[in-house]
């Protein structure tokens, strides 16, 4: 079983070198701290920023450099700053070629549902909406199953939809699986973690074809 | 030039009535209309339509009117953070209509730039789609959203000209440049008002003709919402 | 009888204090000289450029700063430039208070046709579309009649339109008409022209109500 | 930073073949891609499509293609001032598109934004509207334009960095920002190629994710069309 860091260390290995990528609040975040640094990637968040660095040193935070969580962060040489209707322009246009995202809900078509639990305070969507409808690559980083022990895979989305038929790859504490369109498609198990382990941990279809091997991280 | 400036944010708020539809840049607490919305508090208008992405914070940003209950109903993307806003809204006293953050983006740049709609991807499937028109381009699905329609647009930049010229300082440009001339009048305060010709015309981000009113607001507090910092390695 | 300087001198007079004013190729272009100088007027340039100056000295011209005839032009204090799309914001967006262009053909319903001769090289229309689809406060200038003697000012357009039901006003070498939902209605006289020379030079329903006073120039 | 620079012309225009579609920025003579232009004259690629809001005179811009006639199709919003393109289009060699030039900048912003089709009112009840599907929005008539659909955008900036972040300069700006990131590959060719770092994230007008390929011009020639001029008074 991996702990969030692990899971943010498995995603990594997805970031290719020359890669613009999203990374949405929580697990997602922690991504940054375990992409390969003989790789060139840039980080842009939707309020309106591409190339982030790391945050900034004690007294030199700027209230104007801030994050889509709202923190403060520093900025790369060769970084740029646009407003809202350009940041999203590199979104829906598809020029943004990985997001990654945290999920309450994944279904086996791909579905997810991110934003809203009923009956509940609902914060927003924010850009989650904008992201998952136009990105062609989304990995959604999240644990495979609730605090209650719930399958998180499902057949069906029980909650409001972000989106539709947009996730193309999971990684869970359990493992890494590929939105096919037959189900979820097992490709690795987490370290000690048994295929029994993931297909009773997976309430939609799992497709489990030859030998899974155990992650590398 | 057109001269844009005014003397105070009581001049740049003049026609500003209870029940009218407001834009307000920002995303977070960073790049918001300071003044202009300290001042709305000390009008008390009330009734108010808020669009703008976020909600503030309980004792800072629009929280200031919402603590006051001069809005009556926000259109955002993103409205946690915020206390008080929970408590009206769960309460059925505050009318919220939540819209994915790029699609917000996008109505403000539509009504700047005389579009009625777009067609965007976003949402569709979702229940943000659901009463709207949907229509199929090259195999895709998209959601069609009509341009906002707002009274009053309050910006706030780093520097400005008298000619109404804006420049904006870092991730606070976000939605400001989208909401300029995209209502009947647009107000903006800034930072710093220049000189006419102190500003590179290559280098402005929005031109005057698209900003009504602008003034340089008196004090601005930029309050940060997450601090985050690293330490120095010793 | 009126001039094209004396066209251009007379439109001026209809610049108000504030206005953002968009000018054609053409007669249009003179009326930059004609506007009052104690009034604050900027002039938008459909290829970027808000602020317009006069031409530049000779030696400080600059290929990068042209106006949409192409010409090369100064910028003022207080100028701007920007991109394509952001410049028909401005025109499309309505922000532009008052366009003046040349006309072939306008027609009592407020019609135009400036763009193209069947039969003859078309060279396009340019921002000119945009700028009649958009702009509430649109000013023609042009002759009253053509080279052969024949009415500009018509019932219907003969031409291929550029855009329809969109004329406030029009500025001819012999008078100044408001298109009205019944037709033209005579506004003034040039120096010189009688209401009948008018009436024998309008195609198109000319309403003449009262005394039409003499151009003031 | 992900590094878009190439060494050279020849680099920057890998990949380019007969029958492709191109954007190229430029109004007039002004803030056109010179070398990319020469650097196709060179190829002899034939049967393209250029989408470009001018076409150059005789001697200089796009007239050098149609000189080789490798120009099937223009799609434009003015042509004027080119002897040999009045003569091919005429004859029926040359196919000519001609459209309004607002609408040219917003076609090419909708392929950039991921937008599959926008409503604009220009050439509403004109031939432009033809056979295309208009459509009322708060008693105003619109007609529905799709995006532009594109190989190569090529797209010349005053400077720029190894990110492919690019600045402009005066209205040597026009369609070239508007282009980047609405053809599958956008090369941008730049005055100067300065060091990673030097340009202000405030300032750039279009950030290098736009951007896939980059390099400095060799030359320059930015032929002025109408050399207008006014007199120093003595």
């Amino acid at each position: 079983m991996l702990d969030k860091n692990g899971i943010a260390k498995r995603i990594a290995k997805e970031v290719q070198d020359g890669y613009y990528v999203n990374l949405g609040i929580g697990i997602p975040t922690l991504v940054a701290n375990y992409v390969r640094h003989d790789i060139e990637v840039e980080f842009q968040s939707e309020n309106g920023v591409l190339g982030m660095g790391p945050f900034p040193f004690e007294g030199e935070e700027d209230a104007d450099i801030i994050n889509a969580g709202k923190q403060t962060i520093t900025t790369l040489p060769g970084a740029s700053f646009f407003d809202s209707a350009l940041s999203f322009s590199m979104i829906r246009g598809q020029h943004v070629d990985l997001t990654i995202l945290g999920a309450m809900e994944v279904a086996e078509n791909g579905d997810i549902a991110n934003w809203k639990i009923p009956g509940k305070m609902v914060k927003g969507m924010g850009g989650a909406m904008d992201l998952v409808a136009s990105a062609e690559n989304i990995i959604v980083a999240m644990m495979h199953t609730n605090k209650r022990g719930a399958s998180k895979l499902l057949k069906k989305c029980s909650l409001p939809l972000t989106g539709v038929g947009c996730v193309k790859k999971v990684v869970t504490n359990m493992a890494v699986l590929e939105v096919t369109p037959r189900g979820f498609k097992l490709l690795e198990r987490a370290p000690g973690v048994s295929v029994d382990d993931i297909r009773n941990a997976t309430e939609g279809r799992l497709i489990v074809e030859g030998t899974i091997p155990e992650m590398v991280l | 030039m057109i001269n844009k400036k005014v003397s105070s944010v009581e001049e740049a708020l003049i026609g500003v009535t209870n029940n009218m539809t407001f834009m307000l840049g920002g995303f977070g607490l960073s790049g918001i209309p300071e003044n202009a919305i300290a001042q709305l508090v000390k009008l008390g208008v009330s009734g108010l339509t808020c669009i703008s992405n976020n909600a503030g914070v309980d004792d800072f940003g629009l929280g200031l009117l919402l603590q006051q209950k001069q809005i009556k109903k926000m259109v955002s993307s993103y409205v946690g953070e915020n206390d008080e806003f929970e408590r009206q809204m769960l309460s059925g006293e505050l009318e919220v209509e939540l819209i994915p953050q790029g699609t917000l983006a996008e109505r403000c740049r539509a009504a700047q730039a005389g579009f009625p709609a777009i067609y965007t991807p976003a949402g569709y499937g979702t229940e943000v789609a659901e009463g709207k028109e949907t229509r199929e381009f090259d195999g895709k699905m998209y959601v069609l959203e009509h341009a906002f329609k707002a009274d009053f647009a309050f910006v706030k930049a780093w520097k400005g000209d008298e000619a109404g010229n804006l420049i904006f300082k870092g991730t606070a440009r976000n939605f400001n440049p989208n909401m300029c001339g995209a209502a009947k009048i647009t107000v903006a305060e800034v930072e710093e008002l220049v000189p006419l010709g102190e500003l590179d015309p290559n280098q402005i981000h929005i031109p005057g003709i698209f900003v009504k009113r602008i003034f340089q607001g008196a004090v601005y507090e930029k309050r940060i919402e997450q601090r985050t910092v690293r330490q120095k390695s010793t």
